[in-house]
């Protein structure tokens, strides 16, 4: 123990010297989680988020997605299942807050409403997306273009309408 | 004048008093570890005082649970003006991945009032020690 | 070896990986089967109770080197008696004890009913689930 | 029954929240009630309203130095319910995760033992070596202390061969001051004389409270579920089970330091075997968890954590119940402090490495 001391003496110190240089955190570190341009707002991270810490509010035609960073806990899951890359953990840790309720993240969508029933669809983000996919595979109807305005249920209703219209006979 | 060197010496010397509420033990840890040689929260004068009669900075960490609210309640009384309490980790600022559990009255800010949020489970102890800094700025000055 | 000591007291033996036996006893022949356990030198793991809706259950888990055995006995949910082990393994007083204040399971003859983890004012159950 | 102290829920020698009241004769301790459930969370009941994938990450924040031991535990629960058999990379990066754990567990024990008996200087010591270690595992893992490493059949992350380098060299500095620390604990006239003879746990009475972990082991009473029951990898790479039977304080500090060696042992060789597995898959997909019961147990720092699960066939499961090492061990306290001083009171707690937020859960 005293050799211990005895060579300290010629050490550098072993403290950093963080709020005065900075401390960067290693690649890959969990830190404050931030939504992307890339974001389509799906909400998938809203299903699998453990503290559901974020929360989806649609209204009128714009859908808000907000992460508190008081409730996340870091987890990674929704970056992990977000297939279009939309949500990253960055390696940001000071988030230290005198007012808890400015420390959230939030990304705001346009939304696809129902034309038959006024309903939620998706977002015109996702919508896209999911269009240049289906396009891809070569799915795509060319003669019914705007089938995606409308929701399920009244898809179906078009759908059940257009077949009883085509057996009618004339 | 005589104020502002009042504030100048507390700040100088925030001692803290560690309050565990029912946390998972981990930001109690980092808490820990800011003290130790890595970090060492004693450059900038704060030291960990059990006593609630000598301290400064009340550190709440972890949900406040059924049997810990009163304890806390008495701590937050106990302490001597002025005083500031800074809530670390989730579990403190919003009850994190136990928001629904049966065993909790509320976050930190339900049952004492909070200066300052210092988010992260756990948050590193270089952003605890940016927290406590944060907070004594904005308490006792630049 | 159970089976000829207790004879038509067990009900049901489920083995399943990892030399883990399941076996469900009547309510009341546990502690003899408890007391064979102790007598070969078994290692209390935990006391688990269960919410099967009409019934609730106590699972001791034992560890026999090299088996691992985990004697199921139920109470019917109107009158959950089951009487305690702890006079066989001391620290199974503490997971009695866990079990009465959650699942509100009645350990007769237990040598010190009080809460454990939650306030001595707290009624409730709260791992219930029905 | 002469006097009655109290110690906590707020104490110098508490980190966590929790009452002890002890009945001293004197300066002798007679008997020793044990209050808990301050750190009581209900997360037993919270597993059931989670999904599984979830519960992990709700598991792993039990305890803050075991958030590796009990996402093992659960994930081997579920993985025997579900009949998953693991990759083997998995097995293996887990492993070292897990022993990274260990050490620094064990490092942080003797810095809190060291600072209860009045050793401030070793207590910095030994935190500045740990620094090494969670330095480690956050450039692996992305945390300090919650890894987010498993997942149901595998892990989420993998070890990349940029990390290997640094690990190895971070064991050798642990190595090389863990030999000093087992010299100072030997050494030391005053860590002597507050550690040997004091907290004794005969061999009958740790068999008979059913003790687990290091406890048990440094009274002879030697259990290991990594050596009886081997999960991962642990029956394919070579350390050693450490009992001694002095049944003191001391012995508890040395089997811990101890360990630490075969930990970095383990380590070795894991980092050895993973080398050969180039390119292999760390996850297996799993589809559904069908209904049934599963048990999972895992030697953590303190002891043997064990988990039962059962599931009823939904993404949700129907019952999770939890022990943690502290449990069963604390359950020996009365007798460790039985006719000891009070001044032995503080250490002796320590000695069984309380963690009271496992306990509580």
């Amino acid at each position: 123990m005293e050799l211990e001391a005895l060579f300290s003496l010629f050490k550098k110190p072993f403290t950093v010297k963080y709020p005065f240089e900075p401390s960067p955190a290693p690649e890959g570190f969990r830190g404050r989680t931030e939504f992307t341009d890339e974001c389509v707002g799906c909400g998938a991270c809203a299903a699998v988020c453990p503290p559901k810490a974020i929360t989806i509010v649609d209204e009128k035609k714009t859908r808000t997605m907000r992460i508190d960073h008081g409730l996340c806990i870091f987890c990674r899951s929704c970056q992990d299942i977000c297939p279009w890359e939309g949500i990253n953990l960055t390696q940001k840790f000071e988030m230290a807050t005198l007012n808890r309720a400015e420390s959230y993240d939030e990304i705001e969508h346009d939304l696809i409403l129902c034309q038959g029933c006024g309903k939620v669809i998706t977002t015109r983000r996702h919508m896209e997306e999911i269009r240049k996919k289906i396009e891809k595979v070569g799915l795509l109807d060319k003669d019914r273009n705007n089938i995606e305005s409308y929701c399920i249920s009244c898809k179906k209703d078009q759908f059940a309408r257009e077949a009883i219209e085509a057996s009618q006979p004339i | 004048m005589l104020d502002k060197m009042v504030n100048y010496c507390r700040k100088k010397s925030p001692w803290l008093l560690h309050v565990s509420c029912g946390s998972c033990n981990n930001c109690d840890i980092e808490v820990l570890a800011a003290l130790a040689p890595r970090f060492d929260v004693e450059r900038f004068g704060g030291v960990l005082k059990p006593n609630p009669r000598h301290a400064d900075i009340i550190v709440v960490t972890g949900i406040i649970t059924l049997k810990t609210r009163d304890v806390l309640k008495r701590l937050y009384e106990q302490t001597m003006d002025p005083k500031a309490a800074v809530a670390i980790g989730s579990c403190a600022i919003t009850k994190g991945i136990f928001n629904e559990t049966y065993a909790s009255y509320g976050p930190a800010d339900k049952v004492i009032p909070v200066a300052a949020y210092i988010p992260g489970c756990p948050p590193r102890p270089q952003a605890i020690l940016h927290g406590v800094v944060t907070a004594l700025n904005a308490l006792w000055g630049e | 070896m159970l089976r000829t000591h207790l004879r038509e007291n067990v009900l049901e033996v489920t083995p399943t990986r990892r030399n883990r036996v399941f076996i469900k006893v009547q309510n009341g022949s546990h502690r003899q089967a408890v007391k064979l356990f102790q007598d070969m030198g078994g290692h209390l793991s935990v006391i688990s109770s269960v919410d099967l809706g009409e019934e609730l259950e106590l699972v001791y888990h034992f560890e026999i080197t090299p088996l691992q055995v985990s004697l199921k006995t139920s109470a019917p949910r109107g009158n959950p008696r089951i009487e305690t082990i702890s006079d066989f393994y001391p620290s199974a007083a503490w997971y009695e004890r866990e079990a009465m204040e959650m699942m509100g399971i009645i350990v007769v003859n237990h040598p010190d009913p009080r809460h454990l983890f939650l306030p001595d004012d707290y009624t409730e159950y709260p791992l219930r689930r029905y | 029954m002469d006097v009655v102290v109290q110690f906590g829920p707020q104490h110098l020698a508490l980190a966590e929240p929790e009452r002890l009241k002890v009945y001293a004769e004197g300066e002798k301790v007679i008997n020793v009630d044990i209050t808990m459930g301050y750190n009581h969370r209900g997360v037993e009941k919270l597993a059931e309203r989670k999904t599984y994938e979830q519960d992990i990450l709700l598991v792993e924040r039990i305890c803050g130095i075991c958030s590796m031991s009990h996402p093992l535990a659960f994930t081997q629960a579920v993985e025997d319910i579900a009949g998953v058999t693991l990759p083997e990379r998995a097995e293996y990066s887990r492993m070292i995760i897990a022993e990274l754990e260990r050490i620094h567990s064990h490092l942080l024990w003797a810095g809190i033992a060291a600072e209860i008996i009045g050793i401030e200087t070793l207590f910095m010591y030994t935190w500045r070596d740990r620094e090494f270690v969670l330095d480690q595992l956050e450039t692996i893992t992305g945390n300090r202390n919650h890894y987010a490493w498993n997942t149901v059949g595998g892990c989420r992350k993998d070890i990349t061969e940029k990390q290997i380098p640094g690990l190895l060299t971070a064991l050798e500095v642990v190595e090389r001051r863990t030999e000093h620390y087992i010299d100072s604990f030997l050494r030391n006239r005053t860590i002597r004389a507050r550690l040997v003879g004091t907290g004794t746990l005969p061999r009958d009475d740790a068999r008979r409270l059913c003790t687990v972990g290091p406890l048990a082991r440094a009274s002879g009473y030697a259990v290991d579920v990594r050596k009886d029951d081997p999960h991962l990898a642990y029956d394919r790479v070579d350390f050693e089970k450490i009992v001694l039977d002095e049944e003191d304080n001391m012995a508890r500090a040395k089997v811990r330091l101890l360990e630490v060696f075969e930990s970095v042992k383990i380590i070795r060789q894991a980092v050895a075997a993973l080398k050969g597995l180039k390119g292999k898959e760390i996850a297996v997909p799993v589809k559904e968890i069908p209904p049934g019961e599963g048990v999972g147990r895992y030697e953590a720092p303190r002891g043997e954590v064990f988990h039962y699960v059962r599931s009823n066939g939904t993404f949700y499961p129907e019952r999770v119940k939890i022990r943690a090492p502290t449990y069963a061990n604390v359950q020996a306290v009365p007798v460790m402090l039985e006719g000891d001083t009070l001044g032995d009171v503080p250490i002796t707690l320590a000695s069984i490495d309380p963690c009271f937020c496992c306990t509580d859960r």
